[in-house]
């Protein structure tokens, strides 16, 4: 009879959540006003779960795909790259990564911490990104937590970071009156997004002034003639495209149904007869009962196997396009050793540019494809394309300076391999990639 | 009446005073037996009350109900075509025979409490593999001339369901939590020993 | 209350059909006992709809995209190529294609008519296939009709055609227990697959052995060492693949789910209260409502638009597709007219039977993609990098008989242009494809 009495009992909603102070920046401070979500989230904790292709494991990219050593070399991103994991880790993986060096400024803290939004009210963006990383690590403590996406007077969620803020607003959007349902993807949107530096101050900005689709976002960084760094095997200049979740789930099946990130990484929970969002942030195929059978009434083998057949037609494009990009960085370095000028070399490099800045949109994007199955196709498809067309191009360079057998591929088949032929480029005593 | 029938009914008369004053224990022991016996009954009254069990008998949506976990259902039906047509046991429980209707009746019944009291409901809900057939008969009793012409009239092996096309009828397309507003839309009727009339969502059921 | 009387009345299950002869060619017979079915079946004679890449309109394929000119150059092809249109013209369209000629087998008429079941009942069908098609003009004038996927007595779906009976039965399938749901899309497999004409019997014959796949077709194909012709511009050995809409259908989300290509090309009406399958057969686009709207509760416009979404991404690529591979073709005919041998062009060959095999699984395909986006994607990215692989060693080939500038692309830009360039290639008059 009493477990009759409760169980009707807990269907009643809590009490209204006791204050919690303006910048408070520690998460277990909100536990008291909000239990459930608090334990959810720190379910986060875990650090070893995996799918196919995800999973908060920490996977390391450069292990599983050598290639993209050679893709990003003379980058940070050719020495370290893992795979993220829960947001409770953010601070630790942002000051363990090899990326970070003297010279990282301080914009790289902006979506790892709850310390931010604080720091950013008592001094201006713009100042902020400026300083040097350093100089903030006694102050930015607290990783990711409930002050980046709520408003702790109301609990509404709401726009911490200035750079979606801005972004939108430079779009002509109103702030003041987003849907509801749409402020459930933008508070993830304040850092699943690309973006780069824009200028010397470090300003950080998301290039979607013209748009979001790559053609468009490409098109603002030609225009800005901004690159990221001087490819060290082929001299291209080349963009980093990061995280791009935002921009690639906004061409896809569900976003186009109004079905916002946190349906599917939030989804409802149900407790002792109380619903409540489910803040254990991760991969939905480690929920698919509740994050996908919602909407999709199939078994959760059918689900997944539905996925992951979309995964693996995309990595099996991915793949092709790879293969293809590092031979054209070789076959340029090639060119330059058997004589072609910068003039003569102009042309591939741009292909390369944009080849490689389409592939990276589809590659830094987390879901391996799933968030917009088909756009991701058609974005490798191209990037395939014009990486083809540079190595036409190039076996025509070589050509006409005399080289006709098929140059030297260096052995790019493990990381160590890998990264020894990066390093050996980017030290200037690069392999001789010319045939006999 | 013979003198033999009137001494045997004497007799069992006597046997059920005696049953009822507890005659064969001794007087302490019997007041107490009568207050463990007066609980009991007390509380399986307030358990039938407070679960409304007497209302499985009824076939009113607002049964189902009772427990939260059936709230998504309620709300997406009470919004549906159905909703002035179909109640819940119209579609989910056989109407082919009056036994095979209260024997199911009865075994849905007994198992969902029972899951319930247990907290052994999963997040997800799902129809079970003996409710399936079911529901689709239901749609058939009262849609079987609309059907007539075309193979649906019979269901095969491998056919698609009626719910495979009409995924809408009637629980919408998005199920479980997600298609109900808030924690309680509509709220519980309140329950124990003081609470009176049911109501659902501030009115009293039909 | 009259009404609703004679409403219910409708609904009354129709009276048990009238006795159909055996081989009841003449669809107008069938009328009298299900005349909804024909009505709408004779619906079918409109020939004007248009959607954005499908409708029963003859779009002249050739016309539209010149580069199947090339691509098919010194096959039938290349001569007339034009859209479907509905069932009841395919007695009239088969006879009036440029593709037929005297030499073409009897086998062309097995997908167009009923009068096909009664000729194979009376001769078997490696009697049948074997004889001129002139040799039946007389004895088959109707056009695709009830008997070829009904039984006349039972009314049930059945498999007339001995090709698929055949395929399916290698493949170990007990054609005795197919689900209803199947047979919903087998009555269609019966015609709207991939076939090739065996042996000098040219017995029809559908290439699933392997599976469904195109690279399980495409080994299968290889095993055979088949191929319908050598390829007038690059003499490449190649496979032409026919709109193969059930082998991609199979790949795609809607299989998955057990949906039939009835379900969409035949959905239900209701009439008078009465349900009955729409037998007006033609691009869903058309009855939006009541073929996708059932289950995808959206606004017609938006289905549209996912639909054309989905089919753009295709085109795109197939475009890309298109071009790379005709400058293949014509870069094996300028490394012939350089001097390259047939040993060293036996690879790019390959290469490009590969590619071209892939990309008309594609284009052959109904649908421009839609059946199975994901699949056509793979499919077409594999077809691009293989065309351009091809591409690069041609590149080299031509150096190495001293071509290094691009070579000169003929004018392909309109049917005439490309129809101009593929007879000068055909009759032995090819024009100069080397730069000076
Ligand atoms: C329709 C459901 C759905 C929506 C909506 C969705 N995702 Fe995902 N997401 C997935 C699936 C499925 C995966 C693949 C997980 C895997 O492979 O284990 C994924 C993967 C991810 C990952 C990588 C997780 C991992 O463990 O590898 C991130 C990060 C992510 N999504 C962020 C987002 C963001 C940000 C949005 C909104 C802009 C979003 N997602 C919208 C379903 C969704
Ligand atoms: C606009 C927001 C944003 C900015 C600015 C940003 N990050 Fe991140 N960072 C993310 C997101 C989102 C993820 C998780 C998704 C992923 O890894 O794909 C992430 C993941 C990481 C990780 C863990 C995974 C890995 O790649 O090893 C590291 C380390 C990291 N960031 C370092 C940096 C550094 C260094 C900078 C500055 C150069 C930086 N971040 C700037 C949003 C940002
Ligand atoms: C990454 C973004 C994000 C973070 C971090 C986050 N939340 Fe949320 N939270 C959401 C979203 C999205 C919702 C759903 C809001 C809705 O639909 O109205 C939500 C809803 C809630 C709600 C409303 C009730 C419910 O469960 O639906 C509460 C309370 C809440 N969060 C508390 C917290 C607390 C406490 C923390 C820190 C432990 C936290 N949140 C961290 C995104 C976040
Ligand atoms: C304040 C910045 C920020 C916000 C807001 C944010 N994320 Fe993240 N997210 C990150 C960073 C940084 C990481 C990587 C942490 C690491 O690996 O150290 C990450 C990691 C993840 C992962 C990988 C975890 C795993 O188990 O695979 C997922 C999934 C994810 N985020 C989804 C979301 C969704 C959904 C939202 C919105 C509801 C969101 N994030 C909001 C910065 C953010
Ligand atoms: C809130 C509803 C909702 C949720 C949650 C949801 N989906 Fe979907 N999904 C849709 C809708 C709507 C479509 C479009 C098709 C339709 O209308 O049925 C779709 C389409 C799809 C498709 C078809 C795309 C294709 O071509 O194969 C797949 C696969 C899919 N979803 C998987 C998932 C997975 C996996 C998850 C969980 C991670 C998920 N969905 C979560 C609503 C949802
Ligand atoms: C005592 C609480 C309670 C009441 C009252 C209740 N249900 Fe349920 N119901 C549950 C629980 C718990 C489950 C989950 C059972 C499971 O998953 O095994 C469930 C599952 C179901 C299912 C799906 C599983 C199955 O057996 O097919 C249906 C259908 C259903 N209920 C219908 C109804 C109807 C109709 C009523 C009213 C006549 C009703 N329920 C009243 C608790 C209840
Ligand atoms: C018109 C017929 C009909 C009526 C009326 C109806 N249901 Fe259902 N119900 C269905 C069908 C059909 C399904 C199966 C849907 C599926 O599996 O996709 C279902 C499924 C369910 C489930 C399983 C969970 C789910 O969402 O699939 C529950 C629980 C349920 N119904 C409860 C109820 C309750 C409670 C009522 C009355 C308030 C009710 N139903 C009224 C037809 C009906
Ligand atoms: C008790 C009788 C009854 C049962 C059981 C029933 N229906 Fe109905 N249904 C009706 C009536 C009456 C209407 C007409 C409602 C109206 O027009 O408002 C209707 C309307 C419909 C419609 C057209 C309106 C719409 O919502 O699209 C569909 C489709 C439908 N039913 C399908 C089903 C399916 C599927 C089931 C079983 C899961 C089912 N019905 C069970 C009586 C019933
Ligand atoms: C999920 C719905 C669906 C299924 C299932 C389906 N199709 Fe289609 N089909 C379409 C759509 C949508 C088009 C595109 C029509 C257009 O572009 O106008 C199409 C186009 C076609 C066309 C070309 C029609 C035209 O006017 O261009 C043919 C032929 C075709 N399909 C045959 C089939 C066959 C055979 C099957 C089964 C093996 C099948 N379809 C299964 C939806 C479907
Ligand atoms: C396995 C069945 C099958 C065989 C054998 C077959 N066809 Fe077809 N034919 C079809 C189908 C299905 C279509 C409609 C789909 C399409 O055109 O994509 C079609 C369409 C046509 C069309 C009208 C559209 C167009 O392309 O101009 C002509 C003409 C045609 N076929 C001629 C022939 C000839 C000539 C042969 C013998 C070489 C032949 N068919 C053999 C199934 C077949
Ligand atoms: C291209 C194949 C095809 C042709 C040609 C065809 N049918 Fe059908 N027919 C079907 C399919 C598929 C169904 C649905 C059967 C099912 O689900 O059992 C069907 C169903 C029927 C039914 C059952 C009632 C209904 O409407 O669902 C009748 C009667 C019928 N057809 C008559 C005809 C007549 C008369 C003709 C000639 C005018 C004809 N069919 C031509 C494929 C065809
Ligand atoms: C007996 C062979 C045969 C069968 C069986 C067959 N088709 Fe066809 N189909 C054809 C031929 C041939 C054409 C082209 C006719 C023409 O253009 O002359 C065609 C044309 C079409 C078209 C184009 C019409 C338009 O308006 O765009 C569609 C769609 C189509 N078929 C779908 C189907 C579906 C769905 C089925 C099964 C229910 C089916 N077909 C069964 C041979 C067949
Ligand atoms: C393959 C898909 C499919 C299946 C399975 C299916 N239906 Fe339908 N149903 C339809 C379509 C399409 C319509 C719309 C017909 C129209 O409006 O012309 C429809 C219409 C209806 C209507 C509304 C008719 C009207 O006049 O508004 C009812 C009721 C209905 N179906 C009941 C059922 C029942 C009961 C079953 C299971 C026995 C069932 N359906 C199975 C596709 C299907
Ligand atoms: C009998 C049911 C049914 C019919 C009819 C149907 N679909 Fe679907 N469709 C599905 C299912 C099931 C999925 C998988 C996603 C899901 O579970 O919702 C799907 C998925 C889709 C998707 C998502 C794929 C993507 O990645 O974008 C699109 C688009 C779509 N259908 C369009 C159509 C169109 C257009 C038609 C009509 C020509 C149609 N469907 C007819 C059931 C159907
Ligand atoms: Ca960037
Ligand atoms: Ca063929």
């Amino acid at each position: 009879v009493s477990s009759i009495v409760t169980r009707r009992k807990e269907a009643i909603p809590l009490p209204l959540p006791r204050p919690i102070a303006r910048w408070e920046s520690d998460s277990r401070k909100w536990a008291d006003a909000f239990p459930r979500e608090y334990d959810r989230y720190r379910m986060m904790m875990e650090s070893s779960t995996k799918t196919k292709y995800g999973g908060a494991f920490p996977r390391d990219y450069l292990e599983e795909t050598p290639a993209n050593v050679i893709l990003f070399a003379g980058y940070a991103f050719a020495k370290d790259y893992l795979q993220a994991r829960g947001h409770v880790y953010a601070i630790h993986d942002v000051t363990h990564t090899k990326r970070v060096n003297e010279k990282t400024p301080a914009t790289c803290w902006t979506c790892k911490s709850t310390d931010v939004p604080r720091i950013l009210a008592e001094m201006s963006p713009a100042e902020f990104y400026k300083q040097p990383f350093s100089a903030f690590k006694d102050q930015i403590t607290h990783p990711i937590g409930c002050l980046d996406c709520h408003d702790p007077t109301t609990m509404r969620l709401t726009i911490t970071r200035p750079a979606l803020r801005e972004a939108l607003q430079r779009q002509g959007r109103d702030l003041e009156n987003i849907p509801h349902q749409e402020m459930r993807t933008l508070v993830c949107a304040q850092c699943h997004v690309e973006y780069y530096f824009k200028g010397e101050g470090k300003y950080l900005t998301f290039p979607w002034d013209k748009g979001f689709r790559i053609e468009e976002i490409e098109s603002y960084y030609d225009e800005a003639e901004f690159s990221d760094w001087t490819h060290a095997i082929s001299q291209a200049p080349m963009v980093k495209l990061q995280h791009p979740d935002y921009e690639v789930y906004l061409t896809g099946i569900h976003a186009y149904r109004n079905i916002a990130c946190a349906d599917c990484h939030m989804p409802y929970r149900s407790e002792g007869g109380v619903k409540f969002t489910d803040h254990y942030i991760q991969s939905p195929l480690l929920n698919i009962a509740n994050s996908c059978a919602v909407c999709h009434r199939w078994s959760e083998e059918e689900i997944r196997q539905r996925v992951e057949s979309i995964q693996d037609k995309t990595k099996e494009v991915r793949q092709r396009v790879e293969e293809t990009l590092c031979k054209a960085h070789f076959e340029v370095a090639a060119a330059r050793q058997a004589g072609a000028t910068d003039d003569e070399l102009q042309n591939p490099r741009q292909l390369i540019r944009k080849a490689q800045l389409r592939w990276d949109f589809v590659a830094a994007n987390n879901g391996m494809g799933f968030h917009s199955p088909g756009e991701c196709l058609r974005i490798l498809a191209a990037a395939l394309d014009l990486a083809s067309q540079a190595r036409t191009e190039l076996a025509r360079i070589l050509a006409t300076h005399g080289v006709i057998k098929p140059i030297i591929y260096p052995d790019i088949s493990t990381k160590t391999a890998a990264q020894q032929v990066e390093q050996s480029f980017v030290n200037g005593n690069p392999p001789n990639l010319l045939p006999k | 009446m013979n003198q033999a029938m009137q001494a045997a009914i004497a007799s069992s008369r006597q046997f059920i005073r005696a049953l009822l004053r507890l005659a064969w224990f001794p007087p302490g022991l019997r007041l107490l037996m009568f207050a463990v016996f007066g609980v009991c009954v007390g509380l399986g009254a307030l358990a039938v009350h407070t679960s409304r069990a007497p209302s499985y008998l009824s076939d009113e949506p607002e049964v189902c109900v009772n427990c939260h976990v059936m709230r998504p259902e309620y709300v997406s039906w009470r919004h549906s075509s159905h909703a002035e047509v179909a109640h819940c046991n119209d579609c989910h429980v056989p109407h082919d025979s009056f036994v095979n209707h209260w024997l199911f009746k009865a075994r849905d019944g007994l198992w969902h409490a029972t899951v319930f009291t247990m907290r052994w409901e999963p997040q997800v809900i799902h129809l079970s593999e003996r409710a399936v057939p079911v529901v689709e008969s239901n749609c058939r009793r009262c849609h079987e001339r609309l059907v007539a012409c075309t193979s649906l009239r019979e269901h095969t092996a491998g056919d698609l369901r009626c719910w495979d096309c009409h995924g809408d009828v009637p629980h919408g397309e998005t199920r479980g939590l997600a298609s109900s507003p808030g924690y309680l839309d509509p709220s519980l009727p309140p329950v124990g020993p003081r609470s009176k009339g049911v109501t659902i969502g501030g009115r009293p059921p039909r």
